[in-house]
C-alpha cells in the first residue's frame, strides 16, 4: 500500500498505460508545455515526447472526433476535454459519433477511445465552469460512463477503460486532487459497472458518486453519533449502472437518499430513485429522496455557491427526513 | 486520348470507370424506384450526376486506405468494391446490409475495405478523417485517408477545426469537397461568404487547386491523385473543390423548387456518362456493342441486388440489442 | 372552431408573429427557398422577404448564437434548428449563452429567443437522426420547454413562447405535422407549465407529452374497452413542469405510468416518477411504471425501429402490470 | 505628435487614454493582491501588458455601440466607462457588483453601456456578438458591435461561423483579435497552422489589415477606427489581429513555466504606458507632474474600488433564485 493523491493516482494510471502500449497517445489542451490545466500530466512531455503527448489548438470538438477516427484506425488515445463544461462544444462527436459508430456500423467500426474531463463546481468558477454534466453521458447508450472518487478508484477505473472497445467518459472532479487514499502497489482494476459498499449501515442508504461521495460518508460520520447508522454506496460507474449492489443496500436498510451534485430536476439521480422505486417498491418505508445542485445557473459569490451545492448539512437533513 | 495516356491508364482500367460510373446509375435508379414502392425507408439521397467525382477520386487510393464521407455515400461505397447486394440489401434494411440493417443509406460500412463511413450530420465526418489520418501517422502506415463533404459542410465549425488540425500537424488526409452547387435547397451563394471555397484552405498552408471539372472523371483522377501520393509521401493534407451537380432533388422528399430548369439542362448537357463515353468512342478504347454488353452487365448486377436485397431476411428482433457495446 | 393540421397550426403561429410584431424574424437552415425541411414555412419567403425569412449556412452554433445575440440587441428572433439532433452542435450556445445570460449578467441581459425544433423517430432515419432530446434541455435552468401534441396546443404554446422574455425550446414531432385538431378562431394562449388531462380516468394516470401523448391516448381507448378508464396528463411543458396537475391525478389513481419516446435510462420520465414518489408517496398503490425507448441507438430497419419505440401496447402492458 | 494629430485626437483625450492605461494596471495589480488575500475567487486573468488595446480600440466605438469580449475583461470593461468600485465589487462576489455577485470576474457586463458580457467559453461570444450586429441592422440602428477575443478562439469551429455569416450578411461588426502569443500555455504557433491569423479572414472576402502593433495605443486607435467606421457606414465587418502580450500567467494559478525570460523582457521593453508616457512627455502633452498626479488620482479610485467591494454586502442567500427567468 501506498498513500496516494487523486491527482497522483490518475497521472500514474496514464503514466503506465503510456508505458505499457506504445499505441496509447495523449491529445487535449494545455496538457503538453502547460503540463495540464490540473497538473495532472505535469512533466509527461518531457518523458513520452510530443508524439504520445500531444497538445491540441482550442478546438474540442475535432479534438473528440480525431480521438474517435484514431481510435477507428488502431491506436489507443485519451482525449483531455479540460471540463466537462467544454464536452457541450463536441457533443454531437461524442453523442452521435462515438456511441453509435459500432451500432450504425453492424458492429465493424470499434471505438476504444477514453475521454478525460474534469465535472462540479465548488471554485467559484460561475455559471459556466461549474457545472455536472456526466449524467447527460449516463443517458446515451453507447457511451460507458465512470467517476472515481477515491484515488483507488480512480487507477482501478483507468486501467479498466484502457481495456474497454467502447468508448468510455472518465469523469474527474477537481477538489479531488489533493485528496489522498491507500492504493495497492500490486495491480487491481476496478471493474465497470460494479458499485462499491463504501460504509455499512442498516438505517438507510446514501447513494453517491465522485465527491458527493466524499460528503456523503462524512455525513454518514455525524449521523453514526447520532445512532444512525448509514449505509454509503458509491456507484463509481454511471453507464454500465450496478442496480444489483443498489437494491440489495435498500432492500436492507428500506430507505434511501440519492446524493448528486448538478441540478436536481432532470437529473441522473432521478434515474437512481425511479430504479429503486421500480425494483424495490414494497421493501421502501419512505419516499426516496434526492439531495442535489439547486435549480440554478452557478453563481459566482462564495456565499450563494455554498448555498447552490449541495452540503454535508443537506445530506443529514434527507436522511432524517425519511427516519 | 492525351489525358488518359498521360494519367498511364490501361483499357482495362478505363473500361473500369465507366461500369462504375454505370454501375452507381442503375444502382441508384432502381433505388429510388424501390423508395417509390416503399422497399426503403428514411432519407434517400441520390448521387446521379456526381458519379465522376467517386470514381475519378476513389481510384486514386490504395486497399489499405481510409474513406470517410457523407450521407450522399452509395457511390462512393460501389466504387470502393462493397458488393451492390450489400448495399441494396441494407437499404431494405435487411440483416445482409452492410450494417446488418442498421445503417440504412446513410450509414454504410466496410471496416474491411477502408470503408469507414457515411456520416448523416453535416461536417461530422470531417474530424474522424482527421483522427484516421493520425492514426496512420503515428503508426506510420502510410496509409491515406479520403474525406468526402459537400459545399453545406464548408460553414460548419468542424470544418475548420478539422483544416487546421490536420494542417497543423501534417497529417494524411485528402479534403474532398463535392461542390454540387446546393445544399438542400439552399445555394452555395447564400451559404458562403467567400468567392472561393477552395481558397479557404490555403490559409491553413495547405495546397489546394483551383475548382476541377467534376464532370470529368479523369480530371478528376488527374488532380487528386497528386495530393493523394503527396499525402502518401508525408507531404501532408490538402484540399480539392470539384464542381459538380446532382441531376436530382435533396433527397427523395425534394419538391426541387429551388432550382431552374436551365440550370439543370446546362448541367445535363455535361452528364459525366455520356461525356465519358463518347470520349472512349473517339479514342476506340470500347465499342457501342462493349458498351452496351457493359451496360447489360451492370443491369444484371443491380437487379441480382434488389432479387437479393428482397429475399434477404430481416433482422432478428434480438439484434436490436446487439452492437451497442463491444 | 377550425380544424388544422399540426403543420398548419405552427406555420400560422409564424406568420401570426411575423404580422404582428415587425421585431419578428425567422432564421434557420432550408426555411426559405426550400420551404422548410417539413415544409412549415412553405410560402414564407414570398410573403415576408428574405429580411425576415433569413436562410442559414449550416452552422448550428453560429445560427443559435446569432438568434442569442439579436434578441439581447432587441429584436425577436424564432430560430429554427432542422431537428433536434443538430442542437447537440450548438449545445454550447444554448446551455451555457441562452440559458445562463440572464443570471450571469444579475438581471440585465434577456433573451427573448424562440428555437423551434424537431424530436423524436420513427421515419427510419436511423441513430443519428431519431433521438429525442428535449429532457436535456429540461435539465438547465434558465430554459423553457415546450412539446405540443396537438394543433391547438401548438397554436397556443408558440403564443406564449413569443410574449416570453426567456429563452424556450419549441419542440416538435414529424410525425404529428399531418395530425388534425379543432382549434378556435377567437384568440387564446396555452400557458406554460400547465398540464392537461386530455381523457378524464380514475383507474391509472399515465403521463405524456407529443407524439406519445397521441400513443397514450390510443391506449387509454383500448383500455377503455376493457374496463380500464385511464386518466391522461399531457405535460405539454417540461420546464417548468405543472407538478400540481400531475400530483392531483396520481392522488385521484393511486397508480402512474410515465411514457416518453426517448432512451429510458437518465430519461426524463425519471423525473416524473421521482418526483411522483417523492410527492405522493402515501397515495401509491403500486410502483410508478415508465414505458420508454430501448437503451439502444436507433437502427434503421424498419422492424428493428418498431421494436425499439414504445408502443400502445407497451403502454397498455404497463398499465395492466400495476392494476 | 504626428499619429494624435493625424488622428485628431484632442489633450484631453490623449491624457484619458492614459488615464485608462494607468487605470487598468492598478486595478489589476490590486485585484491580484486581493486574490493571493482570498478576496477574490474563481479564475483572475490579468490584462496588465495589453492595456493599449481596450483602450485605443474602445475609443473608437460610440455610447450606443455593443461590446463583447472574453474572460480577459477588466481592461474592457473599464474604459468602457463601468465605475472601477462595481468591477471590484463583482471580483469581491457583492451585491454591488456589476451582476449583483453572479458573474464573477469573468462575466462583467452592463447593459447601459452595451458592454454586453466577458464570455468564460473561449469563442462563445463570436456567435453572440454576430447577433448583436444582425439585430443592428435589422433595426437599421448604426450600432457597431465590437468582438474582442484571444488567438487561442481563431481556432474554434465558431470562429469560422462567425466570420462566415458575418461577411455573408455584412453585418456591423470589428473582430479584434487580441493575439498575445499564447492561450494559455501553448503557442500559437502549436495552435494555429497558417501563417498568418489576420489573413484566415481575407477568405470570407473580409477586409483585414496586417498585424498591428498592440504596444500602441496611437496605432490600435488608428487601425480601429477605420473600421469601426466603415461598419457604421453599411461596409460590412471586418478583422483585425492585435500583436500583444500579457505580461502575468494566464491566471493566477499559472505557473508561467513555458515561455522564456528573454521573451518576456523583450515584451516588457515595449510596455504600453511607459512607451505612451514618453511620447506624451516628449510632445510636451503632458508633463511629469500631471502624470504623477493622474497616477495618484487612479491610484486613490482604485483604492476606494477595494474599499466600496470590501464594505459591500454579499447578496442575499435568497438572490440565488432570482435572474434565472425573466
Ligand atoms: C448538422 C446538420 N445540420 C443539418 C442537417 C440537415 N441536412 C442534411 S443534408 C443537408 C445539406 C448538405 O449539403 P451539402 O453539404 O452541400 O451536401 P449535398 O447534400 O449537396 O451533397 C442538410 C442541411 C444535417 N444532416 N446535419
Ligand atoms: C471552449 C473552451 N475550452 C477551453 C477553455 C479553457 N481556457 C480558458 S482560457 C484558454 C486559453 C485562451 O487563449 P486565448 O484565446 O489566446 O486568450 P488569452 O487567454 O490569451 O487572452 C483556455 C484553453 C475554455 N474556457 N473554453
Ligand atoms: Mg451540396
Ligand atoms: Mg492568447
Amino acid at each position: 500500500m501506498s498513500v496516494l493523491t487523486y491527482r497522483k493516482a490518475i497521472s500514474q494510471a496514464l503514466q503506465e498505460a503510456l508505458r505499457q502500449d506504445d499505441r496509447v497517445f495523449l491529445m487535449g489542451e494545455d496538457i503538453g508545455a502547460y503540463g495540464g490545466a490540473y497538473a495532472v500530466t505535469r512533466g509527461f512531455l518531457k518523458e513520452f515526447g510530443e508524439k504520445r503527448i500531444k497538445d491540441t489548438p482550442i478546438a474540442e470538438s475535432v479534438i473528440v472526433g480525431a480521438g474517435i477516427g484514431a481510435a477507428m484506425g488502431g491506436v489507443r488515445p485519451v482525449v483531455e476535454i479540460m471540463t466537462i463544461n467544454f464536452s457541450l462544444l463536441a457533443m454531437d462527436q461524442i453523442v452521435n459519433n462515438a456511441a453509435k459508430l459500432f451500432y450504425m456500423s453492424g458492429g465493424q467500426v470499434r471505438v476504444p477511445l477514453v475521454i478525460r474531463t474534469v465535472s462540479g463546481g465548488g471554485s467559484q468558477l460561475a455559471a459556466s465552469h461549474s457545472q455536472s454534466l456526466e449524467g447527460w453521458f449516463a443517458h446515451v447508450p453507447g457511451l460507458k460512463v465512470v467517476a472515481p472518487a477515491t484515488p483507488y478508484d480512480a487507477l482501478g477505473l483507468f486501467r479498466t477503460a484502457m481495456q474497454e472497445e467502447s468508448p468510455t467518459i472518465y469523469v474527474e472532479n477537481s477538489l479531488l486532487y489533493g485528496s489522498k487514499g491507500e492504493v495497492p502497489e500490486e495491480h487491481y482494476v476496478v471493474p465497470f459497472g460494479s458499485a462499491a459498499v463504501k460504509r455499512e449501515g442498516k438505517d438507510v442508504t446514501i447513494i453517491s458518486y465522485s465527491r458527493m461521495l466524499i460528503l456523503s460518508l462524512k455525513a454518514a460520520d455525524t449521523l453514526a453519533q447520532e445512532g444512525v447508522e448509514a449505509e454509503v454506496v458509491d456507484l463509481r460507474s454511471l453507464r454500465p449502472l450496478d442496480t444489483d449492489t443498489i437494491l440489495r443496500s435498500v432492500e436492507k436498510t428500506s430507505r434511501a437518499v440519492m446524493v448528486e451534485e448538478g441540478w436536481k430536476t432532470g437529473g441522473f439521480g432521478a434515474e437512481i430513485v425511479s430504479l429503486i422505486q421500480e425494483k424495490a417498491f414494497d421493501y421502501l418505508d419512505a419516499p426516496v429522496q434526492r439531495v442535489a445542485g439547486a435549480d440554478v445557473p452557478m453563481p459566482y459569490s462564495r456565499p450563494l455557491e455554498l448555498a447552490v451545492m449541495p452540503s454535508e448539512r443537506d445530506i443529514i437533513a434527507a436522511v432524517k427526513n425519511i427516519l | 486520348m492525351k489525358l488518359a495516356e498521360k494519367l498511364d491508364l490501361s483499357k482495362e482500367e478505363l473500361i473500369n470507370f465507366l461500369r462504375q460510373m454505370l454501375l452507381i446509375r442503375r444502382f441508384e435508379e432502381k433505388a429510388a424506384e424501390m423508395y417509390m414502392r416503399g422497399k426503403i425507408g428514411g432519407f434517400l439521397h441520390l448521387y446521379i450526376g456526381e458519379e465522376a467525382v467517386a470514381v475519378g477520386a476513389i481510384s486514386c487510393l490504395k486497399p489499405e486506405d481510409y474513406i470517410v464521407t457523407h450521407y450522399r455515400e452509395h457511390g462512393h461505397a460501389l466504387v470502393r468494391g462493397i458488393e451492390a447486394k450489400r448495399i441494396m440489401a441494407e437499404l431494405f434494411g435487411k440483416a445482409t446490409g452492410t450494417s446488418k440493417g442498421k445503417g440504412g443509406s446513410m450509414h454504410l460500412f466496410d471496416a474491411s475495405k477502408g470503408f469507414m463511413g457515411g456520416y448523416a450530420i453535416v461536417g461530422g465526418m470531417m474530424p474522424v478523417g482527421v483522427g484516421l489520418a493520425l492514426a496512420s501517422q503515428f503508426k506510420e502506415e502510410g496509409r491515406v485517408t479520403m474525406c468526402f463533404f459537400g459545399d453545406g459542410a464548408v460553414n460548419q465549425g468542424e470544418f475548420h477545426e478539422s483544416l487546421n488540425l490536420a494542417a497543423l500537424w501534417k497529417l494524411p488526409i485528402v479534403f474532398l469537397c463535392e461542390n454540387n452547387g446546393y445544399g438542400m435547397g439552399t445555394h452555395v451563394d447564400k451559404t458562403f461568404s467567400g468567392s472561393d471555397i477552395s481558397k479557404l484552405a490555403e490559409r491553413y498552408d495547405m495546397p489546394c487547386c483551383q475548382k476541377i471539372d467534376g464532370m470529368d472523371v479523369l480530371v478528376v483522377r488527374d488532380e487528386v491523385m497528386k495530393w493523394v501520393e503527396r499525402a502518401r509521401n508525408g507531404g501532408g493534407p490538402s484540399f480539392v473543390e470539384v464542381m459538380t451537380y446532382r441531376f436530382r432533388g435533396h433527397s427523395m422528399a425534394d419538391p426541387l423548387e429551388y432550382r431552374n430548369k436551365q440550370e439543370e439542362e446546362k448541367w445535363k448537357k455535361r452528364d459525366p456518362i455520356p461525356l465519358f463515353k463518347k470520349r472512349l468512342l473517339a479514342e476506340a478504347v470500347v465499342s457501342e456493342e462493349e458498351m452496351a454488353l457493359l451496360q447489360k452487365e451492370v443491369d444484371r448486377e443491380v437487379e441480382e441486388a434488389v432479387e437479393f436485397a428482397e429475399k434477404s431476411p430481416f433482422p432478428s428482433l434480438e439484434s436490436v440489442y446487439e452492437d451497442v457495446y463491444v
